[in-house]
């Protein structure tokens, strides 16, 4: 099981409930999550790649790294944004900001 | 610059001066500015005599013949130019004799005018563009002054606008002309392309040496074609609905118009063209003259007003003289021209003096309602009005083809000419001298008719007749002038004196007409000096039928002419003659109602539809669209319709916003969709 | 002066427009935008001195000019070396005749324009702003300059007539300049395709004759030179107009103020037709012979349904606006017939369509002078009210009357110009339709003689109105209308003195054009034989 | 170059760092406070002189990761000058008046310094950083307005589809780099020639393409950007609109012309993304035209117009030449001026009058003729007629795809939808001019206002008529 392609069809589901979570979830904090599973996929691919793609540099690793400080970042972002859209609409639901459109 | 170019030029322009003094100095000097345009028009006339003269020294020859170029763009030319002719020379005379004439008669006739000075400023344009005419030595320019004649009559048939009908007829008249005018101007381009010129003399040259070869199909087109702006102005079937609308103007003018200038530029024209006419074309001449001829003289029977009697009688004679190029008879066509301007003239000024007499009477007894120019309200005038009488019975005569008149020399060289036709060809071209004959016995019975209606009997009226008087020397002297020249010796001394033969100075300076177009002149000049004789004896017995008739119906009273009418009517004759065979009413329900329908539905298609709704297609198109996708329904039809091609942007803008619904997991579906189908549109190509 | 003086002539207005805006800190009391009567005066003089000063000079050029000298004070400067665009300006037959009657209507849209009341300022500086643009177009002999001065004339004319137009003027302001918009996008494709295609790639239009022959590709099977040539020409079209894109014009021209439908159908119209002769006729003259037949065909059609249309007009100036769709279907008929096998044919057709250009802003001119000039009077221009009318009492009656008695001297100048208008003879409109049909004739004769009925269809309606507003029974609802007076004569007897002298003396303009456009006619020729296709 | 050494061509972007910590440090100092934002602008304009210094540098920096180069370059001048003018214009902006303006202006900078470094990042993992780095504070600064319930949607819009997308191309990226084993661009484009699978690679492009195309607001990745726009204070607005979109410009123009494309000028192993990307920019102008027809507000009517900008210049980029950099550059040249203009209109006529739609726009030429006539030359601008600089720059871009002689229809799209667009600039014109407004009484901007109008109406005008210069500056900065 060690190998590339296990990594990847991981990362592949990842992925995809990523992506469905944000499609589908009502909950701002539970889409956030939903980009995180994104992330962390990419996240999953570069480190397998690095390791299987037989490459002396760790770069690939160290996008990784990359890849969770800015998740992390992004999350303190939106979060706070949630929190403000609680105090104003008094749910996080995001549905609930629809006031533009058209 | 030679005398004889320069008088040519005087000829053309001083009628051209005088317009322009009336207009612009006129009317701020008054009535005396008739001064102007008569002592123009006297030059214009003393010059023309001048050239008339010329004419006894060496017929046959052309007096002036002059080219110049009026503007070129290299390959393409165009010249002005004048010819002088025997032709022309005689038709100048013509024409500035019964302009000067009218001039005079004018002064007394339109007295109290608010118009006054502007009344001859428009004559002197009338005479001037007919002068052009007659000058022009090129299709392109007679055509010019064909058009100039247009806007000339308009002013002057529509002098009196304030009347609705005087405004309409002008139009009429220039409308009228301008169908004819289209054949004109496609046949001058049809010989321009083949030829290369408008040159008149030198298009005959051309086609005498063969520039049109084989069967000659495209000439005769052409010449049909050029012939048709003659039908137009010459009034011939089944365009003469404009000339007696015309009556609408002052009487002097339709003197002018009717004898002189207008009516008888298309015939000048057809002899100006004569030279390249094929014998198929001339057929077709022959035959509108001849369908003209008859046609206008069975409707001046039941006229009764005094105007249209003579218009139609107009009509009728144009008919002649048409017919008579038609048939070859050249000569006796051009002549007819001549003489029918002297008598016609001098019938219209003599009507015009009873006309005026009786306005002058009316106004007297204050009576507005009456018609002066209707007949059945005149009746035993010869006593008030002498020398109106004398000079009128004198013309009738001549227009009757009396002998010791000129109308019995023209017409019966005309009848000779039908006749000869006939012989020629038999068959159906019976029709024509039936045609000529016919139109002869019913014009002396309707001149005539005219005459004891108007001079003898009772008076209708005895309260207008009361009031009636002669003319001011002002119009008679132009009566007495006219009426001479009717008599028969003016055209034929010093050669004879005798009352049955033609021959005199007119017809040694007017040779037979040459023809390069296939006619043989001389067989035609033989069958006409055959056919002359019988024509003479034919002619004199309808003339003096149609006289006897018009004296038992209308002075004797032998027969009751109502009883007789009544009957006629059973089978609708008098309607039909009465109502000029319906063709204004034809005219009116198949052509200009039609019309002017079609133009506003053009005019409806071109805006409501064509623009303001043309992308209604589109929005059918978006419609369907959106039955398909569900998204819409139709009230977006309901609104107000912008622009086609606004309102299907529009639509579809405002369909595309639906997409930005405002819930952003939507905008994230709409990201996810787009790449998805990119993604599967590019595997599957 | 005379190597600056096409740049003069172009931006003499531009400045006058500057001066005003500078002038009207320093004269308005307040500073405010609105006008005092002191402002207003200032203005119109300004207007006045410099449409004048550039009239005086396009008369200046007129007369200096050689005829058959080629293209003459020309002006050439680099102007954007990395795209080879020049400033490049000359003037020979075919557009001079064009500059003086941008100078001559401008100045008299100017001075027709005295009553103007709602923002002097602005009214005043658009249209020396679109006289500079109009006259740029004139004398541009780079293609991108032409394109600039081409659109640059949109903007001042949508604020002409969308501030100053009629009740309906916004949606007329859009639709002309959508309309507009659209023909000369295309345009702007087909230039830069031009530009490609020719070796070296340039803007200039000499240059780009003698490099266009070499064009050669194709594009999804089609000819790129024909789809080239079809986008110019629909640019073009449009301008024109020609039907089918014809239908911004009457809405335009009835909605704009007076001067604007003057200079609109004066001038702007001939754009249309001058870009077709400047721009596609030397360049892609093979293409030019493909489509002579249904350039002919546009200008009958146009010739017919302008004038139907024009007939069922009760709006006197929607008359007068198809009148003009009909009169340019002349000028395309004559440009047709340079493919005319004889050379009197085309030589007509071609001097014939120019003189049709220039003869038509004169006596579209007049007709839309005369007509702003009763609308002034009674304000309102209907030869019949409309049955939906907003006083029923008069809804579908006739509208006026007799006026010939009344105003003696407006109506002769309304015959006068109506006469013009139906192609009378010594009037300077005939020469020009003659040539046309002339040229017309002599390579498509059924089309030409379906097209002569324009004669009469012309006829028909001009008389028509004249009859309705001038004769007939005189109407009382105007009693006490005043003639003309001293400056509206001013604006109309110039016109009238052209339209005489032209049509009785046509060498004044023919000897100008003629040998620009025999040249003309022989570069298509010749070159399209060259590429190979005739 | 080694990370030492490449500090003495990194001086402009430290400087800036260096301005970012004082302003926050200065707002943190009570009596210095309301100076901040003379050392943003400063700090601004220090940048511009020592990124004057680095003018016609080609280095790569940091091992590869970061290239100083000419491209870079031009692009910087493009931020900085957006930026310096949109923290001048905030400070006049009447809605900002109660919002935290120091944070304000450095989270300004800060974006600044991440556009910077999208620029000239050669190197996936700057690629992302920088993406971030201009992403992150634009959120908070689209929802600066804390208690705006329009502004508070419009940031949280934001952070979600943009985190959404960033996810996308870092999910993209990851393929590249197992595709081809290599980080740094170059590296990936040599490491491409020998990809056997095609449609692992279009994958990864597309997804690469999601995360560009949601910062230019591409077909279908745009959504957020009339929501984002609409809510967003309206400097913000105008700096998002012009700034990010360049950055996303330039990364696109690095990344496609040196990752997916061969040395020869082709794009790289069976995989047609110009076609591609010419279908998506006809699909993105007639989008955002479309639906900016229908707009109301004047704002989201800018938003969907700058959807259609971005269409306009992918337009070019479906044509592989070194022309179509440059048309792409010179139109965001030119689009820098307008658009930002435009805005600063807008911030006007919401300062003076409130106006938020169309409606409230009546009038307002008769009342500011002087501003009124500029916004007439800025909308001309933004429609592409002749003489302004959106026409030069419209046909910069038009003529790259007709010299290209292959996508003629995109072309005809391309100048149909600028015939549309005039449907929708010129409503304003028309209701600025052709309506009389309800009273007559002037309104004057301050004089800030004004001149920033003013300053960037010149060039929209001027640039129309004479574009030799920036013509010949953009020639010497297209070297990658």
């Amino acid at each position: 099981m060690d190998n590339l392609q296990s990594y990847l069809i991981i990362s592949t589901i990842l992925f995809s409930l990523g992506l469905f979570g944000v499609m589908t979830r009502r909950n701002g904090v539970a889409v956030l999550m939903g980009i995180e599973l994104i992330l962390n996929a990419a996240s999953l691919n570069f480190v397998a790649f690095n390791r299987f793609g037989g490459m002396r540099e760790l770069d690939g690793q160290v996008f990784g790294i990359f890849i969770i400080v800015l998740a992390a970042a992004e999350a303190a972002v939106a979060l706070a944004i949630i929190i403000n859209l609680f105090k104003n609409h008094e749910t996080v639901n995001i549905d609930s900001a629809d006031q533009m459109k058209g | 610059m030679t005398p004889t170019l320069l008088f040519a030029l005087a000829i053309l322009f001083l009628p051209l001066l005088s317009f322009v003094f009336q207009i612009f100095v006129g009317n701020r000097i008054g009535r005396a500015a008739h001064w102007f345009s008569l002592a123009a028009l006297g030059i214009t006339l003393s010059l023309a005599l001048s050239f008339l003269a010329n004419i006894f020294i060496t017929p046959g020859y052309a007096l002036l013949d002059v080219n110049t170029v009026w503007f070129s763009s290299g390959s393409f030319t165009v010249e002005l130019g004048i010819y002088i002719d025997n032709i022309a020379a005689v038709m100048l005379v013509v024409v500035s004799l019964i302009s000067f004439l009218v001039h005079i008669y004018s002064t007394e006739y339109m007295r109290g005018d608010p118009r006054y000075t502007r009344y001859f400023g428009y004559l002197g344009l009338f005479t001037f563009s007919m002068n052009g005419i007659v000058l022009a030595n090129s299709l392109l320019m007679m055509y010019v002054f064909w058009e100039l004649v247009g806007p000339s009559s308009y002013l002057l048939i529509g002098f009196w606008f304030e009347k609705q009908t005087a405004a309409s007829a002008g139009m009429k008249a220039f409308l009228t002309n301008r169908v004819g005018d289209i054949g004109m101007f496609i046949g001058i381009l049809l010989l321009f392309m083949q030829l290369g010129t408008f040159n008149i003399q030198a298009i005959a040259e051309q086609v005498e040496f063969g520039a049109f070869d084989g069967t000659g199909i495209l000439l005769t087109v052409a010449g049909i074609m050029v012939f048709m702006g003659a039908i137009g102005k010459s009034a011939q079937f089944p365009l003469h609905i404009w000339l007696p609308d015309a009556m609408e103007g002052p009487t002097p003018v339709s003197a002018l118009i009717h004898a002189a200038t207008m009516v008888a530029a298309g015939v000048y024209m057809t002899v100006r063209i004569f030279a390249f006419l094929t014998p198929a074309a001339l057929e077709f001449v022959a035959v509108i003259g001849g369908i003209t001829a008859l046609m206008a003289a069975i409707i001046a029977i039941t006229q009764v007003d005094i105007k249209r009697v003579l218009a139609y009688s107009t009509v009728s004679q144009l008919g002649y003289m048409v017919m008579a190029l038609g048939v070859g008879a050249f000569q006796a066509g051009f002549f007819h021209l001549t003489t029918h301007a002297m008598f016609k003239a001098c019938l219209f000024l003599a009507s015009g003096s009873v006309i005026h007499s009786m306005h002058h009477a009316l106004h007297k007894i204050d009576d507005h309602s009456t018609d002066p120019q209707d007949m059945r309200n005149m009746g035993g005038l010869r006593k008030k009005m002498p020398i109106t009488y004398i000079s009128m019975v004198v013309a009738s005569l001549s227009i009757s083809g009396i002998p010791f008149f000129t109308g019995f020399l023209s017409k019966d060289a005309i009848l000779a000419g039908t006749l000869a036709y006939y012989n020629l060809h038999h068959g159906w071209t019976i029709f024509l001298p039936i045609s000529g004959f016919g139109a002869a016995i019913i014009t002396a019975f309707y001149m005539f008719r005219l005459i004891f209606m108007t001079f003898h009997g009772e008076s209708a009226r005895q309260d207008i007749h009361e009031h009636l008087h002669e003319t001011p020397g002002a119009m008679t002297t132009p009566l007495i002038i006219l009426s001479v020249l009717s008599l028969a010796f003016v055209f034929t001394i010093p050669s004879t004196v005798n009352p049955f033969n033609s021959r005199g100075w007119f017809t040694t300076a007017i040779q037979t007409g040459e023809n390069f177009a296939g006619l043989d002149m001389e067989v035609v000049g033989e069958a006409l000096h055959h056919a002359h004789e019988p024509a003479m004896m034919i002619s004199l017995t309808v003339a003096a039928l149609g006289i006897l008739a018009a004296l038992l119906f209308y002075l004797f009273r032998v027969v009751n002419v109502e009883k007789l009418t009544k009957r006629i009517n059973k089978l609708g004759l008098y309607n039909l003659s009465f109502h000029k065979f319906y063709i204004d009413e034809i005219y009116d329900a198949i052509l200009y109602r039609p019309f002017f329908w079609y133009t506003r539905v053009v005019a409806k298609f071109d805006w409501e539809l064509y623009d303001q709704k043309f992308i209604d297609w589109w929005g059918w198109v978006t419609l369907k669209l959106s039955d398909w996708s569900g998204y819409s329904d139709y009230n977006w039809l309901d609104q107000k319709v912008v622009d086609g091609f606004g309102k299907a942007t529009r639509y579809f803008g405002k369909e595309l916003r639906l997409s930005q619904s405002g819930v952003i997991q939507n905008y994230i579906l709409g990201g996810v969709i787009g790449i998805l189908s990119i993604f599967i549109l590019f595997q599957a190509f | 002066m005379s190597s600056h003086i096409l740049s003069l002539l172009i931006f003499i207005p531009a400045a006058g427009a500057l001066l005003m805006l500078i002038g009207h800190r320093f004269i308005s009391s307040n500073g405010n935008s609105e006008d005092s009567g002191k402002t207003a005066v200032f203005h119109k003089w300004i207007a006045v001195i410099f449409t004048g000063l550039q009239l005086f000079l396009s008369i200046w050029l007129w007369v200096n000019y050689v005829p058959g000298g080629g293209i003459q004070y020309q002006e050439h400067h680099a102007w954007i070396q990395s795209f080879n665009i020049e400033y490049f300006l000359g003037v020979d037959g075919l557009s001079l005749p064009l500059i003086v009657l941008t100078a001559l209507l401008s100045f008299i849209g100017v001075v027709s324009s005295w009553n103007i009341k709602k923002s002097v300022l602005g009214y005043f500086s658009l249209l020396l702003l679109l006289d500079t643009a109009m006259m740029g177009v004139f004398c541009s002999l780079d293609f991108f300059l032409f394109y600039v001065f081409w659109e640059l004339m949109l903007l001042p004319m949508y604020f002409l007539i969308g501030i100053w137009g009629g009740p309906q003027r916004m949606y007329a302001a859009i639709k002309f300049f959508l309309y507009t918009l659209l023909g000369s996008v295309l345009m702007l494709l087909a230039m830069l395709a031009l530009y490609f295609y020719t070796e070296p790639h340039t803007f200039n239009l000499i240059a780009m004759i003698q490099s266009g022959a070499a064009i050669r590709d194709t594009f999804w099977g089609m000819d790129i030179r024909m789809l080239i040539f079809v986008a110019l020409f629909i640019g073009f079209a449009i301008k024109v107009p020609i039907v089918p894109f014809h239908t911004w014009l009457p809405l335009a021209h009835v909605e704009a103020p007076t001067a604007v439908s003057v200079i609109l159908a004066g001038v702007l119209l001939k754009m249309g037709t001058y870009g077709l002769l400047r721009i596609n006729y030397p360049l892609l003259p093979d293409q030019v012979y493909i489509f002579a037949w249904s350039i002919a065909l546009l200008g009958v059609i146009n010739i017919i349904w302008g004038a139907l249309n024009a007939i069922a007009q009760i709006d006197l100036k929607k008359m007068v606006a198809y009148s003009s769709v009909s009169h340019m279907g002349y000028v395309l008929l004559g440009m047709a017939a340079v493919v005319s096998t004889s050379a009197a044919g085309s030589q007509a057709g071609i001097n014939g369509a120019v003189m049709q250009m220039f003869n038509h802003g004169t006596i579209t001119a007049m007709l839309f002078l005369l007509v702003g000039i009763i609308y002034e009077k009674v304000h309102h221009r209907y030869i019949f009210f409309p049955k939906d009318y907003k006083d029923p009492a008069l809804a579908g009656k006739l509208a006026f009357g007799g006026l010939a008695g009344q105003l003696p001297v407006y109506s002769g100048f309304v015959a006068l110009a109506f006469f013009a208008g139906l192609g009378l003879p010594a009037l300077s409109g005939f020469i020009s339709e003659a040539m046309c049909f002339i040229g017309g004739f002599s390579i498509f004769r059924t089309l030409t003689i379906i097209g002569t009925l324009g004669i009469l269809l012309n006829a028909i309606y001009f008389l028509r109105s004249y009859m309705h507003i001038f004769l007939g029974p005189v109407s009382n609802a105007y009693e006490g209308l005043k003639d003309m007076n001293g400056r509206e004569l001013l604006t109309i007897v110039p016109l009238a003195i052209i339209v005489i002298a032209l049509g009785v003396y046509p060498r004044l303009m023919l000897d100008v054009i003629s040998p620009t456009m025999n040249s003309l006619i022989k570069l298509v020729q010749d070159m399209a034989l060259m590429v190979g296709i005739n | 170059m080694s990370n030492f050494s490449s500090i003495a061509f990194y001086l402009p972007e430290l400087l800036l760092v260096l301005t970012i910590l004082a302003v926050i440090v200065v707002d943190l100092i009570p009596g210095l406070k309301r100076f901040n934002w003379i050392i943003a602008l400063a700090g601004i304009i220090f940048t511009g002189i020592l990124l004057y210094g680095d003018y016609g540098v080609s280095e790569s920096l940091y091992m590869g990761t970061i290239a100083a180069d000419p491209f870079a370059h031009y692009f910087k001048w493009i931020f900085l000058i957006a930026g310096f003018f949109t923290i001048l214009v905030s400070r006049h902006t009447h809605s900002l008046r109660d919002a935290d303006l120091p944070e304000y202006n450095a989270l300004l900078l800060i974006v600044v310094f991440g556009l910077f470094l999208m620029a000239s990042a050669t190197n996936l993992v700057t690629v992302y950083l920088g993406i971030e780095t201009v992403s992150l504070p634009s959120y908070i600064l689209a929802g600066i307005l804390k208690n705006d319930r329009k502004s508070n949607e419009a940031s949280l819009k934001y952070v979600i589809f943009g985190a959404f997308s960033s996810g996308l191309m870092i999910y993209g990226f990851s393929w590249l780099y197992g595709l081809t084993g290599s980080m740094s661009l170059s590296g990936i484009q040599q490491g491409l020639a020998g990809v056997q699978e095609p449609l692992a690679l279009y994958m990864a492009i597309l997804l690469v393409l999601a995360g560009f195309g949601y910062k230019i607001s591409m077909v279908p990745f745009h959504f957020w950007t009339p929501d984002v726009y609409e809510g967003s204070p309206t400097p913000v607005t105008g700096f998002l609109s012009v700034a990010p979109k360049a950055a996303g410009f330039a990364v696109l123009m690095r990344f496609f012309y040196s990752v997916f494309t061969t040395g020869s000028m082709t794009p790289v192993a069976g995989v047609d993304w110009l076609t591609l990307i010419a279908l998506l920019s006809a699909v993105t102008m007639t989008f955002g035209n479309l639906i900016a027809l229908q707009q109301d507000n004047v704002k989201r009517m800018l938003a969907f117009s700058s959807i259609a900008h971005a269409g306009y210049m992918l337009m070019a980029l479906s044509i592989l030449s070194p022309d179509a950099i440059r048309a792409v550059m010179i139109y965001l040249t030119m689009y820098l001026f307008m658009n930002m203009g435009a805005f600063f209109m807008v911030i006007f006529a919401e300062n003076q009058l409130d106006a938020h739609t169309v409606e409230d726009w009546k009038g307002l030429g008769r009342k500011a003729p002087f501003l009124g006539a500029l916004t007439v030359i800025l909308m001309m601008s933004l429609t592409g007629l002749p003489p302004s600089a959106g026409f030069v720059g419209k046909l910069y871009l038009f003529a790259v795809v007709i010299a290209g002689k292959k996508f003629y229809w995109l072309a005809i799209v391309g100048v149909l939808n600028s015939v549309v667009s005039l449907f929708y600039y010129f409503r304003i014109v028309k209701a600025m001019w052709l309506f009389n407004p309800a009273d007559t009484k002037p309104v004057k901007a301050g004089g800030v206002i004004t001149l920033s109008i003013l300053l960037f109406t010149i060039p929209a005008l001027l640039l129309g008529i004479y574009w030799t210069p920036i013509i010949n500056l953009i020639d010497k900065s297209i070297g990658f």
